[in-house]
């Protein structure tokens, strides 16, 4: 990482040749953003027409997702936030099962150990400290696999955020903190979050930090591969900032417009991850408007194959959502308590 | 006399707390700029400035601990938690210190900790939490929580003025519930509970969501020719037991409704109390109306969580017809 | 057959329990090469090494959080928290992410959080504190404790081999109390309450530390001819209240007994429970013995503070006396 | 502070030229640590002789205590974790007040508006929180006062720990940090503790942190100054870790022999913080031993009035130690719960 340039981002060639990236790879980034993207489109349509309570859009931070996914083995553990929507797709969880969460159907969606994807962690900064327990494992168990932990900007304020540092710096944990620093927490700019420097604050953990441009797909591809290399060798955690945008508002509840220019925002869009890497795929001929045409087809496809699975979700039985995963082993009362609510549905049910 | 929703009402209330006293700060996450995610304190910071009105970085230990410097310095701060759900990782400076600095160091800590709380907004996970019965059973607090807009702007004034920390739980359901009220309202005191419906056979005894359900329960019953009495604690601590024994002195009967868990949720020590008190005249067991001893569930289903009329009416009848 | 202390048998359950699975960790501040402020994993670092049993930074919410991935991992942690007064600290991990992990995500989260607790040790602040109704009304947690040293060592094993995260509190007053005993102790099943002492009279029901001043108080109204029927619930989620029930066709009279303070504490949902339940057959109300609705008071006056024997036999006498 | 060497001492000359030190206040420094030093033992000797229920040494870390103490102004605020009674001698509190905690009469023992003295804080790093939130209250009125918040090497360890810090960054409040590392949190050592260095945290904060030699009075008195200075001025937060080391027990209750070895205790025995002070002031005349003599002499005879107080503090009446200090403005119900109890009291209150 030490060819970083002073903008956080890797020359191509460099990129490519540390990361061992062939064409396929090249391509398959290109594929996942605009994959993830579209989906994540449809799901705010999808709020909009009032199929899913709740949509937060990544509109973005496509680059970060997709080259953090991608540079990971497939059984390395990934702890999300609830923004890692497009690292889920990456990981072959069906997107409209992931909404049904956001449909008010479910707390979660997928087996998280068939995808080693765990569950969207809603209370902020909460999930590290699962993933350094689970890196801990990983190392009791020599295993291979290494941790990526998900969170943003403003979570480094939690408190749980810097036990989770403290603890992978001294257990020495194989995990991958990314950040991505996407400038918001709701409508708090990251001037008022912190006066410091988020990567800067490893060196006090001791392992290192690094600040790269999270809207350069290569180069979050290059750095994460290298750090979680760096974790899988037992040399310890890795902290990136990945800085990027939050193109779109906080969640479909929110309007930015009361807090923030329209200036900022057209000034990150020049550095859209998407059309970046397109205009650079296109002139070093890794791609074609054929091929390009034919992801976004595809797409849609998936879009339009998520939205249809979606609003044609059936309701679970309520006993079952309520009851049945509350306690792995019930007790008697549990169970009688089961029985006496499912007893009131019986007509419904 | 205008039309007036609980969320504008708790408005009024802080701004009328802000220009009142200039020692009064309002702060947290995303209520400056923003207003609030629920706009309640929509043009506060415009109004008083930066220094009175702030956004915080996201921290709630660090809101309630810092809340606790600042008050032990003079100020009456008024920090937000943003949702019930996330009250969690403050839980140690509220109940380590915020209950305990004044018994420790003999010092006032005027300190109102707003929640917004409760389910009923088809919100994602950690949304909906009643947390309530954690800080009732915790010595040094108090924990209030009106059902109308103008016991929001009463009681919020209250414990603001109050010299000790004040846990002051919004139902978040309700803040769109328009009453016609004329602002300011007078002196809504901590420590009062209301009589929101007379009826004469059975009390229903709710607080903050719940009551505006126990007031329909006791309209639909009616039409059965059910008497219910309504009765709205606002003041989960201190508690009113009065109000509520002589309430029972007339029905003899009692119902208790709330949305956390019944198992150890408040409606516990109420009944435990109310069946202790009330032992040679209560008529049938205390019956609690509450949510399920589960994790509150996706939003789909949280109808057949909370407590309704139905339920309300339902423990209403087995309480009227015990024998 | 040996005498044994209760911490002794909690030190002798950890040790069968690594030695039976070798997914099982022991950590948290001073829990390895010390031994534990209390002694209980007293030479186990050394026997297991020190990825087995080993000590942490400084920082509950961590252990509790990292315990919640191990055992998504596959392992079985038995976190230590040091004193029941810092586990405020670990509570958002606890009630947002212990209590909820596999109702969000169908895995098991086998985890057992151990945590001595209650007071009478003349202690400072913070180290006296009785917290255990703050998680029984969490649902998705089992919460036990063991009053005697059979139970802690047969309690903490079912524990430690059960699917769900419990709360183990130990009663650290007890700690060196004895008893004869044959270790390993059989099978002490979650959620079966224990008849301490049989009588006729009067039901009184403890938990933890109070189950031996339950008894001490059994033993006392035995010489005033006042028969207490002691029961040691062991296991508070899930609660046994058929074995409670079943006394009170006995006795139509019952005292609950703990060191948390009354109001709102776990008493109050055996009272409201009992007393909707036994409504029938109850002839006096529901006493609860406990601690006063104070913070926990300096180590000089906690006997006033704490039930005691005059108490539970003044309660007791109040109840057989009602009319 | 450039001056620091890297063992973090700064030449006396210098100390005493920045901090504008005079003989009398030199000396006072020795007085101070002298006097708290006996008191210490004077308790830890109370303590074993049944008069006190604990007790949590402070051997070894004087120079740290007094000279932060003394570089402050009297009305600046002070924060103390559990350890800090030479820090509340310094500020005039009556050591026999400040023992009552420990004897269990009483959960605080003075009232920190006079001393600007907070009450001990036990739940390791909360009262970081306390100070930070004091300093922007101080911020607020723009007052001249500054805070000064102690906490351990472990207490570093904690999310309020973390929490504290970001927001005095953010807030830019007129706080100084005081770590006194001593290297142990009970029997946790500092490399167990964390794999960074504490005082290095403090850039990822946006703020200055500075490692020094917390066993020399003259470096503490002048690196405290300077940075309250700076607070005082409206520049901020600084991080100070006092490199120190705990000689005694973590408290009477604890057996330090299970953890840790005698030789590091006897390494660090010649960096003795009065030891060589002493001899430094002998050598520069600033003391001579009739002066020292006197000095002990104060010193045992605070230590005895200390003890005396003690043993014969009456007990206050239960009722009032109880109930009169839980809420300020207390209720109905609570007055009478009150006197319910004071009525089950009366023969003996
Ligand atoms: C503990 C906690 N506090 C508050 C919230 C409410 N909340 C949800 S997202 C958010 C902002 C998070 O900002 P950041 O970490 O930068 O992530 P981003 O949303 O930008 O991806 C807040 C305050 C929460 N979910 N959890
Ligand atoms: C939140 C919390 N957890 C645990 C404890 C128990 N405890 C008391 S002191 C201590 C070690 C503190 O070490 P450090 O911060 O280095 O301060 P020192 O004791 O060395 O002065 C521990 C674990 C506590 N008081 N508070
Ligand atoms: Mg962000
Ligand atoms: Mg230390």
């Amino acid at each position: 990482m030490a060819q970083l340039n002073p903008e956080g981002t890797l020359p191509p060639a460099v990129a490519i040749e540390e990361a061992g990236l062939d064409r396929a790879r090249l391509v398959d980034l290109y594929r996942w953003m605009v994959v993830i993207r579209r989906a994540d489109a449809e799901a705010l349509n999808l709020q909009r027409q009032g199929e899913l309570g709740l949509w937060g859009q990544f509109l973005g931070q496509e680059a970060a997702q997709v080259g953090a996914t991608l540079a990971l083995h497939p059984d390395d553990w990934i702890f999300p936030s609830y923004r890692e929507f497009g690292m889920g797709m990456c990981r072959g969880i069906d997107p409209a099962a992931m909404l049904y969460l956001f449909r008010g159907l479910t707390h979660g969606g997928w087996d998280p150990a068939s995808h080693h994807f765990a569950p969207l962690a809603i209370p902020v900064a909460s999930q590290v400290l699962h993933a350094v327990g689970y890196a801990l494992g990983c190392k009791f168990d020599h295993s291979s696999q290494v941790v990526l932990a998900c969170f943003g900007d403003g979570a480094t304020s939690e408190g749980d955020w810097h036990e989770g540092m403290n603890f992978a710096g001294v257990f020495k944990c194989p995990v991958v903190f990314l950040c991505q620093n996407n400038h918001w927490a709701i409508s708090v700019p990251l001037e008022k979050q912190t006066a410091g420097r988020i990567a800067e604050r490893a060196a006090g953990y001791g392992f290192p930090g690094v600040r790269i441009d999270g809207n350069d797909v290569l180069t979050v591809y290059a750095v994460v591969r290298a750090a979680a290399e760096r974790a899988r060798r037992g040399d310890g955690p890795t902290l990136i900032e990945a800085v990027t945008y939050r193109m779109g508002a906080h969640s479909s509840a929110d309007d930015p417009t009361r807090y923030r220019s329209d200036d900022q925002l057209a000034a990150w869009s020049p550095r859209d991850p998407i059309v970046r890497y397109e205009a650079w795929l296109l002139a070093e001929g890794h791609l074609d408007d054929a091929r390009a045409g034919a992801i976004r087809a595809e797409a849609d496809a998936v879009a339009q194959t998520m939205r249809t699975k979606l609003v044609n979700a059936p309701v679970p039985p309520p006993s079952e959502v309520l009851f049945d995963r509350v306690y792995t082993s019930p007790s008697r009362t549990f169970q009688a308590e089961r029985d006496e609510f499912a007893a009131t549905l019986e007509p419904s049910e | 006399m205008s039309t007036v929703t609980l969320a504008k009402a708790l408005n009024a209330g802080l701004r009328d707390a802000l220009a009142a006293n200039p020692r009064v700060l309002l702060f947290g996450e995303d209520v400056g700029r923003l207003g609030g995610v629920f706009r309640v304190t929509d043009g506060l910071q415009k109004e008083f400035g930066e220094e009175r009105v702030f956004d915080t970085p996201l921290a709630e230990s660090a809101i309630i601990g810092t809340a606790i410097g600042l008050a032990l310095r003079g100020f009456r701060p008024v920090p937000e938690i943003q949702f019930d759900g996330f009250v969690y990782p403050a839980f140690n400076q509220i109940v380590s210190h915020a209950a305990k600095y004044h018994n420790r160091s003999g010092m006032a800590l005027p300190l109102t900790i707003r929640i917004p709380y409760g389910g009923n907004i088809g919100a994602v996970e950690h949304h909906s939490e009643s947390p309530e019965a954690y800080f009732t059973h915790t010595p040094g607090l108090k924990v209030v929580t009106p059902a109308t807009p103008a016991d929001a702007y009463g009681l919020l004034r209250s414990a603001i003025d109050d010299e000790d920390p004040v846990i002051f739980f919004e139902p978040k359901a309700r803040y769109w519930q328009k009453d016609e009220l004329e602002l300011p309202v007078p002196h809504v005191p901590i420590g009062q509970a209301r009589i929101a419906h007379e009826g004469e056979s059975v009390t229903v005894i709710a607080y903050g969501p719940t009551v505006e359900t126990a007031l329909q329960a006791a309209k639909a019953g009616e039409a059965e020719g059910l008497s219910l009495e309504v009765i709205d604690l606002r003041s989960l601590v201190p508690l009113d037991t009065e109000t509520l024994l002589a309430s029972l002195h007339k029905t003899h009967r009692a119902v208790v409704v709330h949305e956390a868990p019944v198992f150890g949720g408040f409606g516990a020590e109420i009944a435990a109390r109310l069946s202790h008190d009330a032992f040679d005249f209560l008529e049938a067991p205390v019956e609690r109306v509450a949510g399920l001893n589960i994790p509150y569930p996706p939003s789909r289903f949280e109808k057949l969580y909370l407590p309704d009329v139905d339920r309300i009416l339902e423990a209403a009848d087995r309480v009227v017809a015990y024998a």
